[in-house]
């Protein structure tokens, strides 16, 4: 991995992530061939401890971001530097795939709007065996996995249930459970509250909030302006695969409106 | 001079023995090595004899090729010296070898057996000869053959441990009856030819010289005097011996007696049985020392042919 | 960042050729032509220039259609089918030092008790059907040694409880088993001597639905508990999805791309591995 | 080369090929002559009394042009001396006194005996006979070849 | 001093014995020579020469009358016969190109290369129980033979002066040499000459050359061939494709020696054999797809069904290259005195083994080990493990 850390001078110190001049197109070989613009020269920086939102209508490249970073999607040129825990930057783009699948489950986490949990497991199985497989142990794992349920509101009724057994807006709730039990160092949301109800969503906010709180650093997606009036340190708005403001959450939210969805 | 006469006169036909000395020279040959791979089954170029294959052809072959002018031998077959078969291959050695032939395990140098080992202690320089018919100690648990001698070439009787195990988990006891696989020398599992269980333990460090001989699987195997042969059993699970359960006809085994020998049994139509000595020979000399028989009813050893 | 991981398993220039030619068959094969039959030769490719690395604690996946090369490269590194070139070393075996395929025989089939364990597809490969489940594991434990009847039915019940086989059907034969109940007896049989490295060969193809995700929750587990390294083959992408976090895509013998596995599953770059993704996903 | 005892050749048979004829003689005529010949020179010697064994029939076959065994051939062979001369003989079968008989015979022409001539006659016989007999049997054999007329203008 | 009660055993093998020879020798019907048997049932004799190894007619009719018509009780006594006598060496090694031809069809093609000689055969008649009465028959074989005597319908030796030609139709081509002509088989003719295995000297075990597999086949029992190929064409084991034949061939092999005193070959008799080429059509992965292989055959006597098995067989198991199963159950499940002697061991006396069973039935009927197989725990049921045999016999 040497060959791909950087020095640690790379960033400053109040930066935990930052995106150079990032591409990313898709190429469908099934329709000729045809390239599609996902990303343009994204510049972005993340600050430690902040919590980010991105911004912008549907298509503007927000989850893109997100999965560009997250290495989910390959993106096409460009770096990511990210400050790991040692303190040591690396470039998530030229990290070996191991070594980016274990930064993935020790520091940085991704919380989709979709469950994707093993079959045939209760739903505090799920929550706890993500906990013991960042490493806590399986008691301890145990109760971090009831409190966190219990904060976005999940039924203790609900517990020994399969997680497919359950309505959009409680497996939305478990997968951001499994997904916060431990709190990773860089927390990815992407859209994790599309599918509540003004009740939980507002318990989620809550637990969303606490990350940041708790020391972790948040870059989301939400697809509501409260949302991120709620949450947001600063806001990003994007647009055809640009960010075209970048700033405290109240000013660029004020100057943006147009481009955000209500 | 006639032709005629010169030609029957020099004829090669009288006195023809049953296996040529060449042929001799490599069974014997097949025999050393067998003695000195102890429990390595030896292929040897197995040579038709005039009793069918599986009828002693192989045990008769080694008893051939290693007989000298000075040997005794002693021919028995289920421990009895006048059964069918030993009396023919008997009859058949002492036809093509000048050899003396007896009924007592104690005098005989080279012993051929089928189906027992002598109950009389066999001593240094006594050569036991057994028949096999199937030499092939795996052939319950594999067939294909390139497959067995890969087994044996690597050591690999793990499928035998395991028909041991399900033997035990099937039945509470081990069923195995008669050709116990024994480990020898720490090395080769070998099949004990059909000896009761209740020989095994004669074969465990033995004085004497056991060579097991299949003509129709052309192979021979030995186990040289002073070897290990070892049933395969498991550390907490008792090899064990066929249960003496009833008294003998003779008076001298029962149950808990001080002597102990391989009964057989003799049905009678009502359901009951009495049991023998499977053993004639060693069972006729303890009634004569038990002064339960007048030897001079016996008839001696030597039969007419 | 830590230091790096020790690799379990190296697999480097792997190739088999069915058929006249060795390397010779190769060119003229592969995606850029479509073809697996080499024009020259005759013979099959089935696979060529496989890099394979899998550390501790480890799965990668092979994802590919049936005919693709990925069982080829199981089977080779198993040890079922003879490679044509190059290596594949156990850290478990001299430190890596050796390649075995230059092992004999005998000592290449001994790896398969304690070091390199195997479940196939089909669990008859695996096992041998009429003998009961404890007997399977027998096999194992008494290749490695064990001689005492009660700690080898000791170790065979620890084993199947925790592949969740019934106890009460430990004496049955694996026969009388469904098809999930096999598969988990082939992972107890596999496990038994604590290999380092378990190659999985389409462990849940051929099961229901349900069944499936329970053995796949198993192998999943087995992985997380056992720190052993897993090679896991198979053409369905929720197998690899749950089991593994990296994974190569093959086509006509040659590996395509590789990369994360999510990345593959959802934005794959190749023409072929988009194909692949769209047909199963779209 | 293959020899072959129904290749007819000029002048008096070579050794060889004369142990082939008597290899092939009639055996009664052999015993008949060889006795007469004993009679005249009484000092036979036998070197290897006649013995009746086997021969391995080694074949070589045409796919892979390897050879292998097909299976034993029972013969009967003998060596003497007679008139100072050593000579050999081997028949097919168990037939020892005729195979002794051939031996000497080929001594008898060899050492040039009285019955030299009778014993060129007897080969002679012998050749003409063996000839005939093949001759017979293609002539029954011949007519169940398979023949297709073909119809044409 | 031994004592024996062995005469009850003996006496009775012996009263046994006296009833096979009384019937043997005072049977009511006369005595049936050798030369009958030879002449008249003479794919007997075949069959005992083929099967037990060894080309002599007149030692397998002997053998025949002896076993009264046992065939495998006859190639068993050929073959223990063979045990007995020394053996000279092998022949010079006869090309089966030689073979002079009694009889030789070639399915593969109408018209191919030398002639489709049918030779002395019922092939294509139609076979019904000939019902003649025994006297007519009898009479009219008589007359038969009293025409044969006078008519003395042989050819003189000047008429068949033009003998070479004779020899090119007796001595065909065979249909492989033009079939590698036209580029239609896969050639596997060796450059190198290995040693054949002696199979009656070293067991044949698969892995064996492919010498001990056509040996092997070439002594089989043709029952066993025959069982073993139609049970791989229709059976389950599906090891064989049926085949074209190329070649089937009756006819006459030389067996040369050298000459000891003049060093060169010579022809002391001829044997008779079958041959036969079989075609077989590739259509594996790793072979030619665009040509033929093919199998071969060849035996003692006259025996097209063993041969024809045999040629199968052969292309069989080069295919599989001794990988499968097959060369297993060839080299080691046809020879016909392995079987039925196996088989017929049985009827030895087993008491001393039987009773080791009882004793084991008894012992699982017995309540401890019922109890035992309950709680799946292993039990001891003898009360003496392993006794000290020590001193018990002295």
């Amino acid at each position: 991995m040497n060959s791909e850390t950087l020095n640690s001078e790379a960033l400053s110190s109040e930066t935990l992530l930052s995106t150079r001049g990032l591409d990313k197109t898709f190429t469908l070989h099934a329709v000729d061939g045809r390239i599609i613009d996902g990303l343009q020269g994204i510049d972005l920086d993340v600050h430690v401890n902040e919590h980010l939102c991105l911004a912008g209508l549907s298509g503007a490249g927000k989850s893109s971001l997100l999965k560009c970073i997250h290495r989910t999607y390959a993106s096409d040129r460009g770096a990511i530097l990210y400050r790991t825990e040692a303190n040591v930057v690396v470039d998530l783009l030229e990290l070996a795939d191991r070594d980016m699948a274990d930064l993935r489950e020790r520091e940085i986490g991704y919380v989709s709007q979709f469950l994707r949990a093993e079959p045939r497991r209760g739903v505090l199985d799920v929550v706890t065996r993500r906990a013991v497989r960042m490493g806590v142990a399986h008691d301890e794992a145990a109760d971090r996995a009831a409190e966190v349920l219990r904060r976005v509101n999940i039924d203790e009724n609900l517990w020994a249930t399969y997680p497919s057994l359950l309505s959009g807006g409680e497996k939305q709730r478990v997968n951001l459970a499994a997904g916060l039990v431990v709190a990773p160092r860089l927390v990815l949301l992407d859209e994790p509250v599309s599918a509540l109800d003004p009740a939980n969503r507002s318990a989620v906010l809550d637990v969303i909030a606490d990350l940041t709180a708790r020391g972790a650093t948040v870059l989301s997606v939400f697809h509501d302006l409260g949302a991120i009036r709620q949450l947001a340190d600063r806001v990003a708005v994007m647009s055809g695969g640009r960010i075209i403001d970048i700033g405290p959450a109240g000013p660029v939210l004020d100057r943006g409106m147009e481009l955000i969805p209500t | 001079m006639r032709l005629l006469e010169l030609a029957i006169e020099t004829s090669n036909e009288t006195a023809r023995p049953i296996l040529d000395e060449s042929s001799k020279r490599e069974v014997r040959r097949a025999v050393l090595t067998a003695v000195a791979v102890p429990g390595y089954q030896v292929p040897f170029g197995s040579r038709e004899m005039p009793v069918a294959r599986g009828w002693g052809s192989g045990g008769l072959q080694i008893t051939l090729a290693v007989i000298g002018d000075d040997d005794t031998v002693k021919v028995y077959d289920q421990g009895e010296d006048g059964g069918v078969n030993a009396a023919n291959l008997r009859r058949l050695i002492r036809r093509s070898e000048e050899v003396e032939t007896t009924t007592d395990a104690r005098a005989a140098t080279i012993i051929q057996t089928r189906h027992r080992v002598p109950e009389d202690e066999l001593i240094e320089d006594q050569t036991l000869v057994l028949q096999v018919p199937v030499p092939e100690p795996l052939r319950g648990v594999e067939r294909d053959m390139n497959e067995l001698r890969r087994m044996h070439a690597e050591g690999d009787y793990a499928k035998m441990w395991v028909s041991l195990y399900e033997d035990i988990v099937r039945n509470g006891v081990i069923t195995q009856t008669t050709g116990y696989p024994c480990l020898v020398n720490d090395r080769y599992v070998i099949a004990t030819t059909p000896i009761p269980r209740w020989d095994v333990p004669r074969l465990h460090q033995a004085k004497f010289l056991s060579l097991f001989g299949a003509g129709r699987e052309k192979r021979i195997y030995a186990i040289p005097p002073h070897t290990d042969v070892e049933p395969l059993t498991f550390t907490d699970v008792a090899f064990e011996v066929e249960a003496i359960a009833s008294a003998c006809r003779c008076g001298l085994i029962r149950p808990g007696g001080e002597r102990a020998a391989y009964l057989v049994e003799l049905p009678r139509q009502d359901g009951t049985s009495e049991w023998v000595c499977s053993d004639t020979d060693w069972c006729a000399r303890q009634r004569v020392d038990a002064g339960l028989l007048d030897p001079t009813t016996l008839v001696e050893t030597e039969v007419e042919l | 960042m830590n230091a790096p991981n020790e690799w379990a398993l190296l697999v480097e220039g792997l190739g088999k050729v069915y058929g006249p030619g060795g390397a010779e068959a190769v060119p003229g094969t592969g995606p850029d032509f479509g073809r697996t039959v080499s024009p020259s030769t005759g013979a099959i490719v089935g696979c060529w220039d496989i890099d394979l690395e899998v550390v501790p604690g480890e799965a990668l996946g092979v994802i590919g259609e049936s005919g693709s090369g990925k069982s080829t490269v199981m089977r080779c590194i198993a040890g079922d089918q003879t490679a044509t070139t190059g290596q594949a070393r156990l850290r478990s075996v001299d430190d890596g030092a050796t390649n075995l395929f230059d092992m004999e025989p005998s000592a290449r089939r001994a790896l398969r008790i304690d070091q390199l364990a195997v479940v196939y597809q089909d669990p008859s490969e695996g096992l041998d059907l009429g003998v009961s489940a404890g007997g399977n594991i027998a096999d194992r434990l008494t290749a490695a040694g064990w001689r005492n009847f009660g700690q080898i039915r000791a170790r065979a019940a620890e084993l199947l409880a925790r592949t969740e086989v019934p106890l009460d059907r430990m004496d049955d034969p694996v026969g009388t088993f469904s098809g999930g109940m096999r598969q988990r007896v082939q992972l107890a049989k596999a496990l038994a001597n604590r290999p380092s490295v378990l190659l999985l060969d389409e462990p849940t193809t051929g099961l229901d639905a349900s069944v499936a995700a329970g053995v796949l929750d198993l192998i999943r587990d087995l992985l997380d508990e056992t720190g052993v390294g897993a090679v896991v083959v198979s053409h369905d992408f929720n197998v690899i999805e749950m089991l593994t976090r990296r994974s190569v895509v093959m086509h006509h013998g040659r590996i395509v791309e590789q990369g994360l596995t999510d990345q593959l599953l959802e934005d794959p770059q190749h023409p072929y591995s988009q194909r692949l993704v769209g047909a199963a996903r779209g | 080369m293959h020899t072959d005892t129904t290749v007819q050749q000029a002048g008096p048979p070579t050794r060889t090929r004369r142990s082939e004829l008597l290899a092939a003689a009639d055996a009664a005529l052999l015993v008949e002559l060889a006795q007469a010949c004993l009679e005249d020179a009484e000092d036979l010697e036998l070197v290897r009394e006649p013995e009746v064994g086997m021969l391995m029939l080694s074949v070589r076959e045409p796919v892979e042009t390897t050879r292998f065994h097909l299976g034993d051939v029972l013969v009967t062979q003998s060596e003497v001396i007679h008139r100072g001369v050593r000579a050999w003989s081997m028949r097919m079968g168990d037939d020892r006194l005729a195979s002794l008989a051939a031996a000497i015979l080929d001594a008898e022409v060899e050492s040039g005996g009285r019955y030299a001539g009778s014993v060129l006659d007897l080969c002679e016989v012998t050749q003409r006979r063996v000839v005939r007999e093949r001759a017979d049997e293609w002539r029954d054999l011949e007519p169940t070849i398979v023949r297709f007329e073909e119809l044409s203008e | 001093m031994g004592y024996v009660a062995a005469k009850g055993g003996f006496d009775a093998i012996r009263a046994a014995e006296e009833l096979v020879r009384t019937r043997q020798r005072e049977s009511r019907s006369s005595w049936l020579e050798l030369d009958q048997i030879i002449d008249r049932l003479g794919y007997a004799v075949d069959r005992v020469m083929g099967e037990g190894g060894l080309w002599d007619p007149e030692l397998a009719a002997r053998a025949f009358r002896q076993a009264e018509g046992d065939l495998i009780e006859a190639t068993h006594l050929v073959r223990a016969h063979r045990s007995t006598l020394p053996r000279f060496g092998a022949t010079r090694t006869v090309d089966a190109d030689e073979i002079d031809v009694l009889r030789r069809i070639v399915p593969a093609f109408r018209e191919p290369p030398g002639p489709q000689l049918l030779g002395r055969t019922l092939d294509y008649t139609g076979r019904l129980l000939d019902l003649t009465p025994e006297d007519q028959a009898r009479n009219e074989a008589v007359m038969a033979v009293a025409d044969g005597l006078t008519d003395t319908g042989t050819t003189e030796a000047d008429e068949v002066a033009d003998h070479d030609i004779d020899r090119a139709t007796r001595v065909p081509g065979r249909l492989l040499d033009a079939l590698r002509s036209m580029d239609a088989v896969v050639d596997r003719r060796r450059s190198d000459d290995p040693d054949p295995i002696d199979i009656t000297r070293l067991p044949a075990r698969p892995g064996s050359p492919r010498s001990a597999r056509l040996s092997a086949m070439a002594r089989a029992e043709t029952g066993a061939l025959v069982q073993l190929w139609y049970r791989n064409i229709l059976g389950p084991d599906r090891h064989l494709h049926e085949v074209t034949l190329g070649e089937v061939r009756h006819g006459r092999l030389p067996v040369s020696v050298e000459h000891p005193l003049t060093g060169e070959p010579l022809t002391v008799g001829h044997v008779r054999v079958t041959e036969v080429e079989a075609i077989e059509d590739l259509d594996g992965v790793d072979e030619d797809r665009t040509r033929f292989d093919v199998g071969y055959g060849m035996t003692f006597g006259h025996n097209e069904r063993k041969a024809i098995a045999m040629a199968n067989l052969d292309i069989a198991l080069a295919r599989d290259d001794g990988s499968g199963p097959l060369e297993q159950s060839v080299l080691l499940t046809t020879d016909g005195l392995d079987a039925s002697g196996f088989l017929e061991h049985l009827k030895l006396p087993h008491y001393v083994t039987f009773r080791s069973m009882m004793e084991r039935k008894s012992a699982l009927r017995s309540d401890r080990v019922r109890q035992a197989r309950a709680d799946r725990r292993p039990v001891a049921v003898s009360d003496c493990e392993v006794t000290d045999l020590s001193g018990v016999g002295a």
